[in-house]
């Protein structure tokens, strides 16, 4: 592979900005911002150029790497702190540093009253500097570092008005289920070291062909328990939700278009594994679908708009863990997923942020109605990307989402039925939520309150909406013509020979239309037509409460995981005093106790102390009477 | 009957007829010298006797002689070493008894009596203590050279008869001093009753008196051992009760507690050392053949004593009364250098019984300054905060205390390492864990006293610290350094102890 | 009788009858010092096993420790317990009730566990050589023979023995000799202050108590010209005690004459 | 030039410095005592440069005879491992003086005193990594218990004469089973070819099983109290939670880690077999721990022995890197060494800081810190990353060494000792949120943000965080070759990867 | 008859002093008791010394003589002496120090 010197800015970039701005201080809070934009644009700008020099280059030779140091080496473990920039990684380096750097600059205006704006920025940085090792790094260990580096960004961010109790609690929450999710990552390295010894990408994918294949289901499922965690996939998908207490430009940059995808890449980029792993890609599939679904219903019961929206992430990233799970011919759907997802669900974070910005932080979609004539940028916007997410031609979303269906329903058998199903079945409902929310947005009458003088938003903040929307409406056209990422990106997957196809593109995409026409009328149906409370109603059916409930994902946490183990943690509290340390206690008890009845012997008579010799002096002739018998 | 005229090697004896001369002469100065100038004639006079005693005991330090006096006493190495740890033991104890303040100024006087007050204001002193002092160091002095059972039951009573007397002038709480007196006579007489008794058998067992004689029969005797047995058993209790050994230690902290503390310090350190050193040559060189009959049974004894003085000392709130069952716990742990056998344990045994008796000998001291208008105060709740009051006391009774522990650095760590890795060596396992076990509860009444004396707040109670007077405080200092110096460096003396610890016989 | 495992030789028939005789006794004089209440019994029981000791030592071949044991210990160890038991009053006795609990049990079967135990092994003890009687060693007489040892190979124990002894007396001395605080008044210095108290009538002495015919002691006092009784007369401890008689009972006139028959 | 010699010389002396210096003057005192540390700090940095790592001899191998009729001798030495703790003890000792400037003056004692129990307690810090003859670390060993009682108990807070008292009782109960092994060792050794307490003759030793199962307890035993392993670990938290913050970094960073320093140069070494033998037990052992401290912090209302229960899971990973007996596990327990007690030290001073101006350690009473002392809180917040090991900070090459060399020999333990990092991410993230989070609660309004001191203390400490945890190469060039070694001289190799690839 | 059974009569004579030293209380007796014991003793020396053909238990037993006799007088003192303050010759009296 060829080496270059140069990879190493487009981490050091940020990761300088996070460190100046955390460590100046108050000092910096004049041009932080703008220092911390300005690295993240430059960064972006080394990820363009490398795109330009592997460009240049023939297929084979596109990957490059650069060895900085070595890292740990203990024995036959070593890992070297090196990088390596692959036709994979560069798109995950442009979208991280483009929307990286555009939310950058719309959270200049966005958070500018912010006393600790500078913070937010640092924080910003060090995401953009985590995401990037995530994806540069050239072994498990060195992707490692960055999955909890944004791990502990996300935390930083989510929690950045950690002075509110309920956001503290939620950014801890994020942690905590991320590092269940770390845990899995832990594993698979542990035996992909055990098995392979290495951890190296190139070396994993070397040894696969002699490694057993219940090694590499392991090694599959805890990488798939990495990817559920911090991509917020069923069973570990209940912190995106609570996640949404950040600023919302984090929402878009971390929540929507890149941390969380970062399980997607896990699994695409360790696609040698579970090609070879049929049983963990089983699993995948099945793990994507069930999100897909539930982030969908989630979806259609919030009335909280970044909720709704982060339900919509959590489905729509079920769609690329899915397609992921299809095997060679899904990675670069479930990418070019990612890469549309990235464009629209940012468009569209952003633009709720715009409309908090412009209702006095309101999230409540209940208490909006009608802003369209208020915020007409935003609602563009925001519209497109709507389009973009329901998949109507010719947005993004419609390139990227009907190639996961189709594979899906290719992808043979029962399996590709079912899939198929359900992929569609989630369009429709994506189509439903997704009207729902613009309806109760922008449309009908305005339910707000008297203080709310909504208005748009000022020109750094609708720029990069603007420039995302764009994205949403062109970025599938330019990815799937002539099949672009997929060749890009071929080198990469091994082929393993085509499905035949069970349903031709057009019928996929007409049916997929299909549904997501009678999504978008139930929708009108249901909103447009009847008046919308402005509280939301409680006599409403059981499935709708259970939807409100995050489908008692959080319920069930509680009972399942947090009240055994908070009563486990009481009760061995007691334990350790009173048991363990009890026991202690009661050797020095029983020390005291019998010193004090020893005592006793000690009355105080001399008689008695002869009496003590005389007794000695029997015993010990008795002993010698026994002696002598 | 022709009669051989006795011959005595008057070099070899000397230090023990300096002594006795030293005493002699006291009894004429209590005749002779005038109140005035009684007290620091009697002082000077003892102090010299017994460093002059201990020059001679190192000139003869080499000598090696069974027949210094008739066959009755034997010289070696480890008599030489035992008699300069009791004079060195004894000169400190002698720094603290001229301290008047220790006892009654007329031991006949009833107390609380008019004539008890007018003695205390004519500043009467029972100056009698010093030659009483002398003949007890004598007898202790001859008790672990003596090669004969006769002159080993006179040392015995040579040694016990003045600190019988000497255990009832107590200044203050005289009632309580008498009775300590009254119970160690008592008890000391009726153990020396079986201490005779037990000499009658193996007088009968061997048909002789001395140690050679009763050794020869041991290893070459016809008859069984029953003689042996009893003989050997019921000397063993004599010698335990000596040492304070369970169930033989009854009398100990009774006695501790009552007798006036600098003879409670002298009487704690030396007659260990005496006793033990007798013990030691007794079995070392008579009994070593029966080895067989008495190791499990003074095992056990040495076990039921350690574990006994640890725990019961848990429990105790006077300081004297806490020492001395340390000391008992103490005796278990100097059993396991009789049990050993072997020369480790020998070189151990007489290591341990120096550095444990200096640092009784200071403890003592301290427990000597610490106390109010109407005298010590043993009390250990009114020790609390000393630490405060005056630290470097405190921190002296500290290392007392640390060293009785044996932590490191000090030489009860030494002498308690090497007892119980020669036990180990002899295969008396199970001592060692038992004495690691009373040990580790030991430790715990030591530091609690460390931790009333510095970590709590001093109670306005009165309590206070004397000011030590000047031989006091050379007691305090000389105690404290020898702890050290043997914790930190003990390679001289052990060298020394391990170059001339070889029984003669 | 026990099976003896010690082979001695055998004593000559008369040692035995003395034997058979004294021994029971002794025993039984034993255990009455353990039994009896009063000290002085106690101490009387004790002499007599004493001196059937010294009986027995005479009996065994040793004269000297015979008469030693009369002299010494009957005569002068016991006369100083008798002595002691004087001054501490003769008529203390014990009350032979237990009064520390549990004790009794203890010593009974301590007792017996001791003694049987003691006999039982001695019947055992073999000494795998014969009896020698002493006759040999006291061939040049039991005292020089036993001089002979006590001044050359016991001689250092003799030694210190006297150091023994000076410290009992030394010790005893310190427990109890009295200074004199003040010197004692001469007759002089008396008979000097008597003249020059307040009054002078003291200064030829104190009257002599009342003599009477049917009565002539201490408890009386004299009677003054006037018929009253001298209180001086009488020592004031009596007075204090209660035991000072009225002298008008010996009045001639209050005598009863009459005589009493015999009956 | 005898250097370890020197190292041990130069902290008493300065003490000895400190005791000659004028009553009334405690900031000269503190700065002699700084200087002194300082001075240390240098020369330990010097000896290291001139370590030469490839040698996995022992170096600056100094040997006097001490006590000769008994062997003894006077015998220093170190090895990677003992290099990287006494860097870590020198380098420990001035942060604790400088961040600890005030600790002094709530005590029992003068100011004088505390800096000449510190200074002393470095000696013995130094020679109880150093000592080469088992008898001279057995001394040090207990000796070092001294200083340590004495600075809970005259300096702490709370129940802090009982919990000294604990710490002690516990402390002297396993030195004693030790001393018993260590006797035993000795009797064998003179019946095996002379007296003697050198390490590498007594490890030549012959004896039973039986015996080295016995021996081995004793030792084990009393490190497992000091490190201190489940069960045996009740006292650290009393200890902790009464001791001044400076003192408690000494304690659980340098003194626990005599424990675990003591399992692989001492069970290890003298009784290997039996150390294979025991290693399955020590391993629950060590798994509970883990689980159990982290659980016991979570349950914590108290920030004091909240950070106690962490060092108790934090020693589960020593303990079972140590036995797993891999090459990754040994360099990640010692490593885990080093780092666990800076950020150990980073926790406990900056918890201590916090308690000391809020005049409460029970974390519900802070609240909101981030906004009233910002730097404070993100020195705490660091320190707890660095406690959860995330990558990054240093503590995160450990874990995973260790984890990663459990699982290669015993993949189950090691799956769940992973659990740990979670249980981690808890017992830190709770007392964050309660004390840095949230909204300012009553009484924490005035609170003042570190002072220019406690930033030069807590900075290098954060930075040797940071930095290792990027670069640990120095270290584990270090350590690797003794790692190698001692896994070697057990008879152990590296577990092959199964399926032969690379 | 056996010269054995002046043995059996000293045991004996020794166990009845031992128990009296336990259940008398006056200190006198008591005393005397132990003086029992020593005598008892002796009656084995002599016995001993008859058995053995030697002197040597004869000599012992005049030593013995001699040191109890010292012990009786600093015996007596002391008792004297606790009887003056205590005006009880009761060794059960003497019970201040215990435990």
């Amino acid at each position: 592979m060829i080496t270059s010197t140069t990879l190493v800015y487009l981490i050091a970039l940020p990761l300088a900005g996070s460190a100046i701005l955390l460590l100046a201080g108050r000092r910096s809070d004049k041009w932080g911002h703008l220092l911390a934009t300005a690295l993240s644009a430059s960064s972006f700008f080394v990820g363009l150029y490398q795109l330009s020099l592997m460009l240049g280059r023939s297929n084979s030779e596109r990957p490059i790497t650069q060895k900085l140091f070595e890292w740990i080496s203990v024995g036959s473990f070593k890992i070297d702190a090196s990088l390596m920039l692959d036709q994979l990684s560069i798109c995950f380096v442009l979208l991280i540093t483009g929307v990286g750097t555009l939310i950058h600059i719309y959270s200049i205006s966005y958070m500018s009253h912010d006393p600790d704006r500078r913070r937010f920025f640092a924080f910003l940085n060090l995401f953009i500097a985590a995401m990037l090792l995530l994806v540069l790094g050239d072994s498990y260990l060195n992707l490692y570092v960055g999955w909890e580096g944004v791990g502990l960004a996300s935390y930083l961010l989510i929690g950045f008005w950690n002075q509110k109790p309920a956001y503290a609690t939620a950014s801890k929450k994020a942690f905590v289920m991320n590092r269940i999710g770390d845990m899995g990552l832990s594993f698979a390295i542990m035996i992909a070291f055990a098995t392979m010894g290495t951890v190296s990408f190139s070396g994993v994918k070397e040894a696969v062909d002699h490694t057993s294949t219940a090694a590499l289901t392991g090694i599959g499922l805890m990488l798939l328990v990495a990817a559920t965690g911090k991509s917020a996939q069923f069973p570990l998908q209940a912190w995106l939700g609570d996640a949404m207490a950040g600023p919302t430009p984090v929402s878009a940059l971390i929540h929507a278009a890149t941390m969380v995808t970062a399980g997607v890449y896990l699994i695409t980029r360790s696609n040698f594994i579970f090609d070879a792993a049929p049983t963990a890609q089983l699993l995948v599939v099945i793990i994507g679908a069930i999100t897909l679904m539930f982030g969908a219903l989630i979806g259609t019961a919030k009335d909280d708009i970044k909720k709704a929206l982060a339900a919509s992430t959590m489905s729509q990233i079920g769609y690329m863990i899915l397609g992921a799970g299809l095997g060679p011919v899904g990675y670069a759907f479930a990418i070019m997923h990612l890469l549309t997802h990235g464009f629209f669900k940012a468009g569209m974070f952003l633009g709720a942020g715009s409309v908090m910005h412009g209702m006095n932080d309101e999230v409540n979609m209940r208490k909006y109605g009608a802003l369209r004539k208020f915020m007409p940028i935003t609602f563009a916007t925001f519209g497109l990307g709507y389009l973009a997410i329901l998949g109507v031609p010719p947005f993004a979303g419609f390139y990227s989402k009907d190639m996961i269906i189709e594979t899906a329903f290719n992808s043979g058998g029962a399996k590709g039925i079912i899939l198929g199903c359900v992929t569609l079945l989630g369009a429709g409902i994506t189509a439903f939520y997704m009207t729902r929310v613009m309806i109760l947005t922008f449309t009908g009458k305005s339910r707000w309150d008297d203080e709310a003088h909504p208005h748009e938003s000022p020109w750094l903040m609708w720029l990069p909406m603007a420039i995302l929307a764009i994205g949403s409406v062109t970025s599938g056209y330019l990815l799937s013509h002539g099949d672009a990422l997929v060749n890009w990106l071929s080198p990469l997957f091994e082929h393993h020979g085509e499905h035949e196809e069970l349903l031709s593109p057009m019928v996929v995409s007409g049916l997929a239309l299909a549904m997501v026409a009678i999504g978008v009328a139930i929708a009108f149906v249901k909103y447009s037509r009847n008046e919308v409370a402005s509280v939301a109603p409680t006599d409403v059916s059981i499935f709708t409460t259970i939807a409100r409930q995050d489908l008692l994902q959080d319920r069930f946490n509680e009972a399942v995981f947090m009240q055994p183990g908070q009563a486990l943690t009481a009760v061995l509290v007691k334990t350790d005093e009173a048991v363990i340390d009890g026991a202690v206690r009661g050797v020095g008890r029983v020390a005291l106790g019998s010193g004090s009845a020893l005592r006793g012997v000690q009355t105080g008579f001399v008689r008695s102390y002869a009496a003590l010799i005389l007794l000695g002096a029997v015993a010990l002739v008795a002993a010698i009477w026994v002696v002598t018998q | 009957m022709t009669f051989n005229a006795p011959v005595l090697n008057y070099t070899l004896l000397s230090p023990i007829l300096i002594l006795l001369g030293g005493a002699l002469l006291g009894v004429l100065v209590e005749a002779f010298v005038s109140k005035a100038m009684r007290a620091v004639t009697q002082l000077s006079l003892t102090v010299g006797t017994l460093v002059l005693s201990l020059a001679q005991v190192w000139r003869i330090h080499n000598e090696q002689s069974m027949s210094a006096a008739m066959g009755s006493v034997i010289i070696d190495g480890p008599g030489v070493l035992l008699q300069a740890s009791i004079l060195i033991i004894s000169i400190i104890s002698v720094f603290l008894i001229a301290d008047t303040d220790h006892f009654t100024a007329l031991a006949a006087a009833l107390p609380g009596s008019e004539e008890e007050r007018h003695s205390l204001e004519s500043g009467n002193q029972v100056t009698e203590v010093y030659p009483l002092t002398l003949f007890a160091i004598s007898g202790m002095m001859l008790f672990p050279i003596a090669s004969d059972l006769i002159t080993l039951f006179v040392a015995l009573e040579m040694l016990s008869l003045p600190l019988y007397l000497m255990a009832g002038l107590s200044r203050r709480r005289r009632l309580a001093s008498q009775e300590a007196a009254l119970k160690y006579f008592l008890l000391g007489a009726f153990s020396s009753a079986f201490f005779l008794f037990g000499m009658a058998y193996l007088y009968g067992y061997s048909a002789s008196v001395t140690y050679a004689g009763i050794r020869e029969s041991i290893v070459g005797g016809s008859g069984n051992d029953v003689l042996l047995l009893i003989g050997m058993a019921f000397l063993t209790i004599g010698l335990l009760f000596k040492v304070g050994a369970v169930p033989f230690h009854a009398w100990s902290p009774d006695v501790y507690q009552g007798a006036p503390t600098p003879i409670t310090g002298f009487m704690a350190a030396a007659t260990k050392v005496a006793a033990f050193g007798a013990m030691l040559r007794i079995y070392y060189t008579v009994f070593a053949n029966a080895q067989w009959s008495w190791s499990p049974l003074l095992s056990l004894i040495a076990i039921v004593t350690m574990l006994f003085g640890s725990l019961v000392a848990i429990s105790q709130r006077d300081v004297k009364r806490m020492l001395a069952y340390s000391s008992i716990a103490h005796a278990g742990f100097l059993l396991a250098g009789v049990i050993a056998l072997n020369k480790a344990g020998l070189e151990a045994s007489i290591f341990y019984l120096f550095a444990y008796g200096v640092a009784t000998v200071g403890a003592f001291a301290v427990v000597t300054l610490v106390r109010d208008s109407s005298g010590e105060v043993t009390d250990l709740n009114r020790w609390k905060g000393l630490g405060k009051r005056s630290p470097w006391v405190a921190i002296s009774f500290a290392g007392f205390l640390l060293a009785f522990a044996g932590i490191p650095l000090t030489s009860g760590f030494i002498g308690k390492f090497s007892i119980f890795s020669a036990a180990y060596e002899s295969g008396a396992k199970g001592l060692v864990i038992a004495g690691v076990l009373s040990s580790a509860i030991a430790a715990f009444f030591y530091i609690r006293v460390i931790v009333l004396m510095f970590f709590t707040d001093p109670s306005q109670d009165g309590t206070s610290v004397q000011l030590p007077s000047i031989l006091t405080r050379a007691t305090l200092i000389i105690s404290m350094a020898v702890t050290v110096v043997l914790g930190v460096y003990p390679a001289p003396l052990l060298n020394l102890i391990s170059h001339f610890s070889t029984f003669i016989r | 009788m026990i099976d003896l495992a010690i082979q001695v030789g055998q004593t000559a028939k008369p040692e035995a009858t003395l034997f058979w005789i004294l021994a029971p006794l002794s025993v039984a004089a034993a255990l009455g010092m353990l039994l009896v209440k009063k000290a002085v019994h106690s101490a009387i029981l004790m002499a007599f096993v004493m001196i059937s000791l010294a009986i027995f030592y005479i009996a065994q071949g040793a004269p000297f420790l015979g008469i030693v044991q009369v002299v010494v210990y009957t005569g002068a160890v016991m006369m100083l317990f008798l002595f002691i038991l004087m001054l501490v009053g003769v008529d203390s006795s014990d009350s032979l009730v237990e009064t520390i609990k549990g004790l009794r049990p203890i010593a009974i079967t301590a007792a017996v566990g001791f003694g049987g135990l003691m006999i039982s092994l001695l019947g055992r003890a073999t000494l795998g050589r014969g009896a020698v009687g002493v006759e040999a060693a006291n061939a040049d007489g039991n005292v020089q023979g036993i001089a002979n040892l006590l001044f050359s190979t016991y001689v250092w124990p003799f030694e210190v023995v006297s150091a023994l002894l000076i410290t009992a007396a030394l010790g005893s001395m310190v427990l109890a000799h009295h200074h004199r605080i003040q010197t004692k008044p001469t007759q002089r210095e008396l008979s000097i202050q008597r003249f020059r108290s307040g009054s002078l009538a003291n200064a030829a002495g104190l009257p002599a108590p009342g003599v009477f015919a049917r009565h002539n002691a201490v408890d009386v006092p004299a009677l003054l010209p006037d018929g009253t009784a001298a209180a001086a007369s009488v020592n004031a401890s009596l007075k204090a005690r209660g035991d000072v008689l009225n002298s008008s009972s010996f009045e001639l006139g209050n005598v009863d004459t009459s005589v009493e028959e015999e009956k | 030039m005898n250097w370890l010699t020197l190292l041990m010389a130069l902290p008493l002396l300065g003490s000895v410095v400190v005791a000659g210096l004028p009553k009334g003057n405690e900031k000269l005192v503190k700065q002699v005592a700084l200087a002194s540390t300082l001075i240390v700090m240098g020369a330990t940095i010097a000896m290291a440069v001139s370590f030469q790592r490839d040698n996995v001899e022992l170096q600056f191998v100094e040997k006097y005879s001490w006590i000769p009729s008994f062997g003894i001798n006077y015998a220093l030495g170190v090895d990677g491992l003992a290099l990287v703790l006494i860097l870590m003890s020198t380098i420990l000792a001035p942060v604790v003086v400088l961040a600890g400037w005030n600790e002094s003056h709530g005590g029992r004692w003068s100011v004088k005193v505390f800096y000449i129990l510190i200074l002393v307690l470095e000696t013995m810090m130094i020679g109880v990594f150093a000592a080469t003859d088992v008898f001279l670390f057995y001394v040090i060993f207990e000796a070092m218990l001294i200083p340590v009682y004495f600075l809970i108990g005259g300096y702490g807070t709370g129940e802090r004469s009982a919990a000294a008292v604990k710490f002690l009782i516990y402390s002297l109960f396993g030195g004693l089973l030790m001393l018993a092994s260590i006797i035993a060792l000795y009797v064998m050794s003179g019946a095996q070819g002379g007296h003697t307490f050198d390490l590498a003759a007594l490890s030549q030793l012959q004896m039973s099983s039986m015996t080295q199962n016995l021996l081995f307890l004793g030792f084990f035993i009393a490190f497992a109290i000091k490190a201190p392993l489940w069960p045996l670990h009740t006292w650290l938290p009393d200890a902790a939670d009464s001791a001044t913050p400076g003192t408690s970094v000494l304690l659980l960073g340098v003194l626990d880690k005599v424990g675990t320093f003591g399992m692989i140069r001492y069970c290890l070494t003298l009784f290997p077999e039996a150390s294979k033998t025991f290693t399955p037990m020590i391993l629950v052992l060590a798994l509970i721990s883990i689980i159990y401290g982290a659980i016991l912090a979570i349950g914590q209302r108290d920030l004091k022995r909240l950070i106690a229960f962490t060092s108790i899971s934090h020693f589960g990973f020593i303990t079972l890197g140590i036995f797993a007996m891999t090459s990754q596990g040994y360099s990640g327990a010692a490593l885990y060494m080093f780092n666990h007690g800076f950020s150990t030290a980073a926790l406990f001073l900056v918890g201590g800081w916090m308690i000391s101006r809020r005049g409460s350690s029970t974390i519900s009473d802070f609240g909101g810190l981030q906004r009233i002392t910002p730097v404070m809180a993100w020195m705490f917040f660091l320190a707890g990353m660095s406690s959860l090991a995330l990558p990054g900070m240093s503590s995160f090459v450990s874990e995973f060494l260790v984890l990663v060399g459990t699982f290669t020999r015993y993949p189950v333990h090691a799956i769940i000792a992973t659990f740990g990092i979670v249980l981690a991410a808890l017992y830190i993230l709770i007392p964050v949120q309660k004390a840095l989070h949230g909204p300012t609660t009553p009484g924490n309004e005035n609170l003042s943000d570190l002072n220019l001191r406690e930033k030069i203390a807590i900075a290098p400490v954060i930075a040797i965080i940071v930095v290792l945890g990027f670069y640990p190469a120095p270290l584990l060039n270090v350590i690797n070759p003794a790692a190698t070694h001692v896994i070697a001289q057990l008879g152990f190799s590296d577990p092959v990867p199964t399926s032969g690839g690379k | 008859m056996n010269a054995a059974n002046y043995l059996y009569l000293s045991a004996l004579l020794f166990t009845i002093g031992a128990v009296g030293v336990v259940v008398r209380r006056n200190a006198i007796v008591v005393f005397m008791c132990i003086e029992l014991m020593l005598n008892a003793a002796n009656l084995s020396f002599v016995t001993f010394s008859r058995i053995n053909g030697d002197l040597n238990g004869q000599v012992i037993a005049f030593f013995t003589m001699v040191v109890a006799a010292c012990e009786v007088v600093v015996g007596l003192a002391i008792i004297v002496t606790i009887y003056r303050s205590r005006r009880s010759a009761s060794i059960d009296d003497a019970s201040l120090l215990k435990r």
